[in-house]
């Protein structure tokens, strides 16, 4: 299998999916000529023309909104936000609006847009150009969360978020884009949104998370299997709403969990991870759920001394995961 | 006899009688809907009222079996054109299983029927904006020659969404009508605080499209504008701005009291120009509403509200357990 | 001591504070001389005149966002968002803005805004009049989110929060507006942001809650204790950021918890405290953590049938209870 | 000689000779910045380059003592006119703890401080134009007679928020001036794919407020017109809408590549125009900047951009824990 980098496993999948069905467009902030400023939409414009790969205004609500309209006429729009932390603006339209098209119709209508944006931070970005956002978008019934850490599970992921018939917030970890490299196949094929996916099997502790911090626990657990602590690894890949029964059975087969995100602690997905498994397992549990996050402070700083206190690595990952065996 | 207008608009006498039985339609179910309201029947009422002539106008200029509709709370005169009946709306107002905006799920006033490319809408103002434009943008892409109308009133004009989406669909050059009916207040807050340009038309002019201010009580007035606004749609000559100025002769909902913020007069003088007695009358000069054909389409609305009310009321809700359908595809 | 209505505290806090600091003024859709759509500005108009009790055009965006300049320049404004479900278009403003205001200056400036909303359902609002929107905006650092339950608490609250140096974002129960009464000292007071408060001692279940479903909590514990149950109720009122060690206390003190909200059950702000009380307190407990909450669909509905069916009440309150109670 | 244009502005030769030294600062201090930035010393710069002539001559019109300033990310034009130095742009360049803007938290070009009545700023485009807004509604609650300058890119005039700010300041005749500047494109976006308008100064009248559109090449073309709006924003007549047309002669950012979507004679002609270039010439012909103060100028602004290098680059970092200060008042 070939293998390619986290972000073309996107500029893969949406180049197929445009070639699969002509009802799938692009637009966003120079997405165009220019590829986007990631460069996700490389080589889509010369491919498909300016009609498939919009370069829309400087509008986000618009960006959104007007994905909206098309994708309840019928269409399959792929719209970007250049950032994730410029979603904000269009926040009205995805949550009173995509959310709630299905429901509020009683099922006449259905708005399948999604919405790319890069997240997460380590990049120098600052304040906002790191944030993770999908905490504001996690409590929306209608709405679906996809975070891949992998270009496997971009690609397959990514596909399936586009023939998805409900909206799927795309959030891709922007430091990965090009750290992050994996085996693809060359076939055609998608994975199923709302599916956790077991990334390292293990006995004695539970890591469940999500994104590039999949990663950092990867390489911490290979460090502390030489020490003999034999890590298990979930993968939420999607995290809202959240694969409850795969949290459980992960959670339950150790006994002792770890939850990482690179989001800020307070109010972020794995608080809903730890909620869950507190409801289900708590006679499963032989350690305390142990939440390991940003600091509650609002974003990550420019300057590399602040910028490195606050974001996540597999030094503070692997420090947690062992002070969890050693509990 | 007084200058027959809406020939040479190419409305024949049928027609227009057709357009004044939609406005009467609209105007008696809404009425309807006040009663229903104030005997405690139904929780709650957003009306048409005054603005039934902009509504059914701009609606007749379309081509109804083609165009999309993103109505917003008001335009029942809209959604009657389009092909929603008085037992929908029924249905709506008494949050019934089988209405078909929602099946009881929102409040009336939130129109969307898909068969009949009424777009489904929502409370906050002037979100369907983009989508307007978003499905003008698909009918381009899939070369169709569809307009589509989105409405929505002179204080939501003031939302961001209005002009993303206004912007949008010029640079595109997209068939959208945007139709603001400026019925002079926003809830309390009257034109003055809400607007610093002389005309909401005003603001075309920003995204590079033709802007147009009418009499909202003139419905072929609103007829003409947005005839000509659907041709250069069609053509790809991009969006229009129409502004119908008229007055809501209501207050906000039934859960307003408009005395608090304005007189009784002012109401009374907007009175006046009531399309509905005023068209009625132009109607009536051209000897297309005689006195017969008045007191027959009198009768047949009386009884068509009538059985919708019936039928209503004495629909089933949705059941309780069925509020968890519908989030997700199923 | 006075009794009034929780609408009629809300009242008073803005009257008494708009006396007390001319930098104080109100501004938002209809709250001039209208007085507000549920009439919480009430005779503030004829008081104080249309400078300070501002008509804002139609647009939230710009509520915010002028009232976080305003506030940057040494005003106190209060803006009003008519209902909750319309603070979305403002999202980008508080979030972006107003919460990151000190953080990103590095203290060289601050936004001492509060937002007023109407939130909560049962009022046959359907699904844009009736949803609770705390969890939105639960997990932005540099923002404080205050959800009382009696009058006492609002006119305390509303006016800590109007004079706090920091955003808040001040979220009424719109049921409780006429419903909830009850008394309110004469003399000018303050209550503590951030700190829960024990509305009523038990010792046998813990139940942490907040905004309306206080009120249900206690009808239920007094149908209870007639069972012989004696239920703690710990009342929240600032949901963001958590009082940690009031509910650590509260959950230890039983170590049988239920959690209760109106919101959605997933990513609200109840599971955030069911993880405190995991990380803190797991070997204190007795039963699992459980929540109680609104089902995961966008919204209430508006047919009586469905909206009770999502509706929070004393019934299903105190039916939790109580099989918590026998677990 | 040629006309001199200056005088009948009210302005003497030393002032132009002032707005000329801050616009070659600007820059310098942005060239540099590149150079730091090519040498792998700083990881961002973001560019003045092309506007200097349209931000030195809009903050000359105000009063730098009283009034605000709500800066965009190139508008190091702009804080320079306000108190900012050159050593505080370098600390915010290397961000280092002393950056007054935002102790090295930030990015360059998000400027802020206090002191200088320069409001702080962040990334998402346009939420500044609201603030702006809401300090000029201030100062008219507490009769001051200050106004506030916003400026923003033309890109960024697609936001809702320009809307929403706009028009709450056309209502409340709020001193506010916002300027457009108008630098051609939006990242790679050419104007003619963002909007639709002709000139970003025709949505004025959609406010009800003036709009104008200056050559954003010329420092006091610009003057002019923000001097008028200052004063009708004082004498209580409301808001001005200001474009400046020039171009953005650098690529985005440091992390853009521009030839991917301009070509390059397209900048080479747009030099041409550089103000650097044309207000210099204007000012010999004027014998206001003669060879020797040019060489005076340039020795004086290179050791300034030199020393306040050295010291940045010197500076400490803040430290790692002080990212958790100032999230509330402490
Ligand atoms: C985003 C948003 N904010 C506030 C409201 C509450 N609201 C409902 S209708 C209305 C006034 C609308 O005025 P206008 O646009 O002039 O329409 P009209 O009701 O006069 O037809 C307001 C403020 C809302 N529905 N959505
Ligand atoms: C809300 C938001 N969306 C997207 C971006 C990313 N972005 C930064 S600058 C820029 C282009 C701005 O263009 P313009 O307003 O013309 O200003 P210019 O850079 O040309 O001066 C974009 C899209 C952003 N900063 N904020
Ligand atoms: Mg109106
Ligand atoms: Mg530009």
């Amino acid at each position: 299998m070939p293998v390619i980098s986290y972000i073309q496993a996107v500029t893969q999948a949406l180049k197929e999916e445009m070639q699969r069905d002509e009802k799938v467009f692009v637009l966003g902030e120079d997405v165009g000529k220019r590829g986007g400023v990631f460069r996700a939409t490389d080589g889509l414009y010369d491919e498909f023309g300016e009609d498939r790969v919009l370069d829309t205004p400087l509008a986000e609500s618009a960006i959104a909104g007007v994905g909206i309209g098309a994708a309840m006429y019928g269409m399959r729009p792929v719209a970007e936000m250049q950032f994730a932390d410029f979603i904000m603006p269009a926040v009205n339209q995805i949550i009173s609006e995509a959310a709630k098209i299905r429901y509020r119709s009683n099922n006449d209508w259905q708005a399948p847009i999604t919405i790319r944006a890069p997240y997460g931070g380590g990049v120098h970005g600052a304040l906002y150009h790191s944030q993770s956002v999908e905490a504001v978008f996690a409590n929306q019934p209608g709405l679906k969360i996809v975070m891949p850490s992998t270009p496997y599970d971009v690609k397959g992921l990514l596909k399936a978020s586009i023939r998805d018939n409900d909206p799927v917030l795309f959030f891709e970890h922007k430091r990965a884009y090009r750290l992050i490299k994996g085996e693809v196949p060359e076939e055609d094929y998608t994975l199923p949104i709302g599916k956790a996916d077991v990334k390292r099997e293990g006995s004695d502790i539970t890591v469940i998370t999500y994104g590039l911090c999949v990663h950092f626990a990867l390489q911490a657990a290979e460090k502390l299997a030489e020490e003999g602590i034999d890590a298990h690894i979930l993968d939420l890949r999607t995290v809202y709403p959240l694969d409850k029964e795969g949290i459980i059975e992960a959670a339950s087969k150790t006994g002792k969990v770890l939850l990482v995100t690179e989001d800020n602690k307070e109010g972020g997905i794995i608080s809903e991870v730890s909620a869950i498994i507190s409801e289900n397992c708590l006679f499963d549990l032989d350690a305390p759920v142990q939440r390991l996050a940003g600091p509650d402070v609002p974003s990550m700083p420019y300057a590399p001394t602040m910028e490195k206190h606050f974001m996540m690595n597999p030094d503070k990952v692997e420090k947690a995961m062992r002070d969890l065996a050693e509990f | 006899m007084a200058e027959n207008r809406h020939k040479s608009l190419g409305l024949s006498d049928d027609e227009v009688l057709d357009m004044f039985r939609t406005m009467l339609l609209a105007r008696k179910i809404d009425e309807r809907m006040w009663l229903l309201n104030r005997a405690g029947k139904i929780p709650f009422v957003i009306s048409c009222q005054g603005q039934e002539a902009a509504q059914v106008g701009a609606s007749y200029a379309l081509d109804r079996d083609k165009d999309y509709a993103l109505p917003y709370y008001r335009d029942m005169g809209v959604v009657l054109s389009f092909g929603m009946t008085a037992k929908d709306l029924m249905l709506s107002g008494f949050a019934k299983a089988e209405d078909p905006n929602s099946g009881g799920r929102q409040m009336p006033g939130h129109f969307g029927q898909k068969k009949n490319r009424i777009v489904t809408g929502s409370s906050p103002v002037t979100t369907q904006v983009p989508h307007a434009v978003g499905i003008a943008l698909a009918g381009k892409m899939e070369k169709k020659d569809f307009v589509s109308l989105v409405t929505f009133g002179e204080g939501s004009s003031n939302q961001g969404d209005f002009h993303e989406g206004a912007n949008f669909a010029g640079v595109h050059k997209l068939p959208v009508i945007f139709m603001v009916e400026n019925n002079k207040y926003a809830i309390s807050v009257p034109v003055s605080k809400q607007l610093a340009c002389e005309k909401v038309s005003d603001r075309a002019i920003g995204y590079g499209m033709p802007g147009e201010t009418v009499d909202g009580n003139d419905p072929l007035a609103v007829y003409e504008v947005v005839k000509a606004a659907a041709d250069r749609g069609r053509k790809g000559e991009g969006p229009t701005l129409v502004e119908t100025v008229s007055y809501r002769l209501t207050p906000h909902s039934s859960d307003d009291d408009d005395r608090t913020y304005r007189e009784k007069e002012e109401v009374e003088e907007a009175k006046k120009k009531d399309s509905i007695v005023t068209f009625a009358n132009y109607l009536r000069e051209q000897n297309i509403l005689t006195e017969e054909k008045e007191e027959a389409m009198n009768k047949e609305i009386d009884d068509l509200v009538n059985e919708a009310t019936d039928y209503a009321e004495n629909a089933a809700y949705a059941e309780a357990e069925s509020a968890m359908k519908y989030v997700y595809e199923e």
